[in-house]
């Protein structure tokens, strides 16, 4: 099933409207607003038609689409502009797979979790508040996953700049 | 004294001098730490399996630090994990000995320089006795660094002053 | 008589424990002997990968590839190249489409006898293990011949190989399957029949079909929950298509459908089933030259791509965003014991501490793949 | 005995019966215990495909006094807050429960240390003493690991032994003493008159009684094993879950110590299934010794027959560890509980009516 096709579906319940396709070389993109995520996630994996019974892949990405601000010591810092949330979906029982893109302001990066539709999304959900900031709500753990609970920063983000100590050791080589 | 010495370093007598034999026994049986980190851990197993078989030089893991002579500090250190590796080598018993294995416990390796979460060098955490370049080590580069950790053994004295 | 009160009990498994398969940390929560509750702590190996592709050009991030699943890095680099491939869109000649089949088959073997062999460690039976090393040693003898390396390879590249096949290699190959065979008949033998080994692995940890589905869970895992899934069958990449092979799912002859013993017969089977595969693409392997496709300048047009591969550990999957230059965007890997491992606390509640350790095994984590 | 001409050259009974009692320490258990860890490194090696030491003197013979010579050097660490005596004594007290059994343990019609008459009923009493050895190892350590270790090498311990004295309790209703070196000599002459063979007596008795003395055997065998923690019962100090079990803590000479009480009661056991069931001291063919009548042989020959037979028992508890996996605790306690022990009780029904024919 194209994406096309999953949208005239999604017509039934959803304004389709405050949806958009971004056509890409691997494949369409679903571009959904963040307010609507989570209802249209249980549509997605109940409605026996698209039945998306797995998330296979969220991804948390730094468009660094903002302003770039130089920063006396050389570094920089980005100002407005987004992040973005990625969404794999696939179903088993059709085989069919669908992107879903949410973007997120860059400034307050929140987004609801879909930990309660697909249980995958726990870690995934946690990878992406851990490397990205961007917070999940309604997960039921948002907590450092990878790096320790006392790291500065959002490592992944564009503008990240490394810390020189942590806990006495250098941090730069 | 010098004949002495000749006599007992040319023939196969066992009799030896206190020193010579203490080191003896600590180069002989040198327990590893049952303690594996990234991808050298993998080569270091297979040091341990029959192609390669560590136990021929008396090395046998031990699960615990509490009887291990020797760590291996086998791949690339994080700095989450650096701490934990300081308290088990704070644990073993005197005397210890590190071995470095990899060039990412050595100095980081290939993430020395964007690995935000890397530790660079296990030598700015715990004192390391012998490295063992390469990413990862083959297995008999292992040996090699255990031969040169046991030679360094044999050189230790318990009297004499060390520089 | 007022009651007795009692507490739980908290063990801190690891991150150094001889069966965490790495610097895996377990917070377990007991009463007496039996579990109540396993909180997975990861992050120990966080290598930051994700950054470090940031900073690379697309050819020099396949060394990095290689050291994220360790115990199968070819398969790593057949993701990623096939990945960037498609996203530039490179037809490759077809000897190197064989010769990267042939690779990844042998390093899903080599995978699969670690993570066998590293079972029978957990459940108590320390011989098997070294037999699997044994039997490992010789592929990784091959691999050498071809690359030159044994664990970490960088064979594969972005529209070619770093090498040709040697001259000795496709007879080592078929002396070295024609020992496995009996290899595998052996450790059927030794280990998988056996009545203590049975005992310590049938219905222990059963993971249902919906539950795997539902945590994304994939592999090995899944398919010995009984669901007939492998990329390499349903949504074939490569030259997956050409051959004739079997899924290998649990079928439950012996305790549950989705326990421990069907994930681990699961792995043994597929043993068999590379086999299989590495004989056909032998027979079938053309001739040609492996570098001639390989690009000058690696730069991909602006867009992204999921792309996914069979891992020995599950659904491998490469989400490669470009922006036009030759660093690429943004590279997230979904890594398969990282998902994987999600399901540990689900299974292991209710059952005996020692029954973590089992459970542990038979999902078969690489915590160079979950931390990344 | 040795222990009174002693006495008489140093005119001190006491210090006299402290040399007696350190003999069979340092010419027996010592050196026999330093090579069973070789041996045991060995066999694993060659179950394995490899070749186990060979660099530390010919053959790697020198390997384990390599080991124990360093491991007098190491340092000594008691825990901060690990309960200082306890944690001391425990190892010596593991040990001791070991050493005094071998007191009892017939070597040969001559070389026993103490020719008592309860020679059965003593070891089975003393061997258990490790247990609160265990207990206090794994206590005293505060350690949820050795804890963990010390409580299940102690439920499996007391239990195994149920089984254990059931089973050898049928044998000694047949045989009609306790005293080891009696039940040794009863087995004379040639290897059908040993008890696993239904012993020396006549007729049909001897011959109905071949199935339960087996049985009784292996049943003994088995949770001999269990008693001395190896696989696939060795759940105390299961490496893999437990990291080391009870001696977690432990480091240097008191390490040692457990390692040397561990292969130690693997020769207890094996030498009481050795005494009970396959003729003690006793060879299988009759003796060189009588056959060319030079009487002061035939001591040395049954020295050789009672320890080849124990140690062929001790590499078959080493080919059974390196073979088997290891079972769950609970699976461990249901075969003790469930299997072992009503068969026993079967057996000694069985045996309690063959007696009576």
């Amino acid at each position: 099933m194209t994406t096309t096709e999953i949208l005239e579906i999604l017509k039934e319940k959803f304004s389709v409207e405050q949806f958009e396709i971004q056509s890409n070389i691997g494949g369409e993109i679903l571009i959904v607003p963040s307010n609507v995520l989570l209802d249209l996630c249980f549509f997605l994996r109940d409605d026996e038609r698209l039945a998306f019974d797995s998330l296979m892949n969220l991804s948390g990405v730094d468009l660094a689409d903002g302003e770039k601000k130089k920063l006396e010591d050389g570094s920089f810092e980005i100002v407005g502009g987004h992040l973005a949330t990625y969404y794999h979906l696939h179903s088993f029982k059709h085989n069919h797979k669908l992107t879903l893109k949410v973007l997120l302001p860059r400034e307050n990066p929140v987004v609801p979790s879909v930990e309660r539709v697909w249980r995958s999304a726990d870690w995934h959900e946690r990878e992406a508040y851990d490397l990205f900031g961007i917070v999940f709500e309604g997960h039921h753990n948002l907590k450092r996953i990878l790096l320790p609970d006392d790291w500065d920063g959002y490592p992944l983000r564009k503008d990240y700049k490394v810390q020189e100590f942590y806990q006495g050791m250098k941090v730069p080589y | 004294m010098g004949i002495l010495d000749k006599e007992f370093t040319e023939s196969n007598i066992i009799i030896t001098k206190f020193d010579d034999l203490m080191n003896w026994a600590r180069l002989s049986s040198l327990w590893q730490m049952t303690f594996g980190l990234a991808c050298c851990a993998i080569e270091m197993m297979a040091t341990s399996a029959s192609h390669y078989d560590f136990d021929r030089f008396g090395v046998i893991p031990r699960p615990s630090p509490r009887q291990a002579d020797i760590i291996i500090i086998s791949g690339t250190v994080t700095l989450k994990m650096a701490l934990r590796i300081k308290r088990l080598y704070e644990q073993m018993p005197e005397p210890k000995y590190v071995i470095s294995m990899g060039s990412c416990a050595t100095c980081g390796g290939p993430y020395w320089n964007h690995g935000y979460h890397v530790l660079k060098g296990i030598d700015r955490v715990i004192p390391v006795d012998v490295y063992v370049p390469g990413c990862p080590p083959r297995p008999e580069a292992l040996l090699e660094g255990l031969l040169k950790l046991q030679e360094k053994i044999r050189n230790e004295s318990h009297v004499k002053k060390q520089v | 008589m007022a009651e007795l009160k009692t507490d739980h009990l908290v063990l801190n498994m690891g991150p150094q424990h001889p069966s965490t398969h790495g610097v895996l940390r377990l917070e377990v929560v007991l009463d007496g002997e039996v579990v109540i509750d396993v909180i997975p702590h990861i992050g120990y190996l966080h290598r930051c990968f994700e950054k470090h592709c940031e900073a690379m050009t697309y050819p020099m991030v396949i060394p990095y590839t290689d050291r994220m699943d360790y115990l199968a890095s070819m398969y790593m680099n057949f993701g990623y190249v096939e990945a960037v491939e498609k996203l530039m869109n490179i037809e490759i000649p077809e000897r190197v489409k064989y010769i990267r089949v042939i690779m990844g088959e042998l390093q899903r073997i080599a995978s699969h006898l670690v993570a066998i062999g590293t079972f029978g460690i957990d459940i108590g039976a320390f011989t098997p293990f070294l037999y699997c090393f044994r039997d490992r040693e010789r592929i990784l003898d091959l691999f050498e011949m071809t690359c030159g390396a044994r664990l970490l390879y960088n064979y594969m590249w972005i529209g070619g190989l770093s090498h040709d096949l040697p001259p000795m290699f496709i007879p080592e190959l078929k002396s070295f399957l024609k020992d496995f065979r009996k290899n595998i008949k052996e450790l059927n033998d030794l280990l998988s029949y056996n009545k203590i080994f049975i005992e310590r692995t049938a219905n222990i940890g059963i993971l249902p079909a919906d539950t795997a589905i539902n945590y994304g869970c994939t592999g090995p895992v899944l398919r010995g929950s009984g669901v007939n899934w492998d990329l390499r069958k349903n949504d074939p990449y490569s030259i997956y298509d050409r051959f004739d092979f079997e899924v290998c799912v649990g079928k439950g002859e012996i305790g549950t459908v989705g326990d421990c013993w069907n994930r681990y017969m699961v792995r043994v089977r597929e043993m068999e089933q590379s086999c299989l595969i590495i004989e056909q693409a032998i027979e079938q392997l053309p001739e040609g030259d492996v570098t001639s496709a390989i690009p000058k300048r690696v730069k991909p047009p602006v867009g992204e791509i999921y792309f996914r591969v069979e891992s020995p550990k599950g659904e491998l999957g490469y989400h490669i965003i470009s922006d036009g230059t030759v660093n690429p965007f943004r590279v997230k890997v979904r890594a398969p014991s990282f998902v994987n491992l999600q399901i540990l606390p689900v299974i292991s509640k209710g059952y005996l501490v020692a029954d973590i350790i089992a459970n542990l095994g038979s999902l078969d984590i690489v915590l160079g793949e979950i931390d990344r | 005995m040795i222990s009174d001409q002693l006495a008489e050259i140093l005119g001190n009974k006491i210090i006299a019966y402290l040399i007696t009692a350190a003999i069979p320490l340092f010419l027996f258990l010592v050196p026999y215990a330093l090579y069973a860890v070789y041996a045991e490194r060995k066999v694993s090696a060659f179950m394995q495909d490899r070749i186990g030491p060979n660099r530390v003197g010919p053959k790697g013979l020198l390997q384990t006094i390599a080991d124990i010579l360093k491991l007098i050097q190491k340092e000594d660490i008691i825990p901060k807050s690990a309960d200082k005596p306890i944690f001391v004594m425990a190892p010596y007290v593991v040990f001791m429960g070991t050493f005094a059994a071998f007191a009892a343990i017939p070597f040969s019609s001559v070389f026993i240390g103490s020719n008592i008459n309860l020679g059965v009923f003593y070891i089975m009493a003393v061997s258990s003493f490790s247990v609160i050895g265990i207990l206090m190892a794994g206590w005293a350590g505060n350690n949820k690991y050795s804890l963990y270790g010390a409580m299940r090498s102690v439920a499996q311990i007391v239990s195994y032994e149920v089984p254990a004295l059931l089973a050898i309790v049928s044998a000694v209703m047949v045989i009609g003493t306790l005293n080891l070196n009696e039940i040794s000599e009863m087995q004379t002459a040639r290897f059908w008159n040993w008890w696993i063979f239904g012993g020396p007596l006549q007729g049909i008795q001897k011959f109905l009684l071949i199935v339960p003395m087996l049985v009784a055997f292996v049943i003994f065998f088995v949770a001999s094993l269990a008693e001395v923690n190896r696989t696939p019962f060795d759940i105390p100090e299961a490496e893999s879950e437990l990291v080391a079990g009870f001696h977690t803590e432990y480091t240097g000479m008191k390490f040692a110590i457990f390692f040397l009480a561990e292969y130690g009661n693997m020769f207890v056991v094996s030498a009481i299934s050795t005494a009970i069931f396959f003729g003690g001291w006793q060879s299988p063919f009759g003796y060189l010794g009588n056959s060319f009548s030079i009487p002061l042989l035939v001591p040395i020959e049954q020295v050789f027959w009672f320890l080849f037979k124990s140690l062929s028992l001790v590499l078959v508890q080493m080919w059974l560890r390196w073979t088997l996996p290891r079972l769950r605790v609970d699976q461990l306690m249901a075969v003790c509980w469930k299997y072992l022990t009503p068969y026993a009780f079967v057996n000694l029904v069985l045996i309690g009516i063959i007696s009576l024919i």
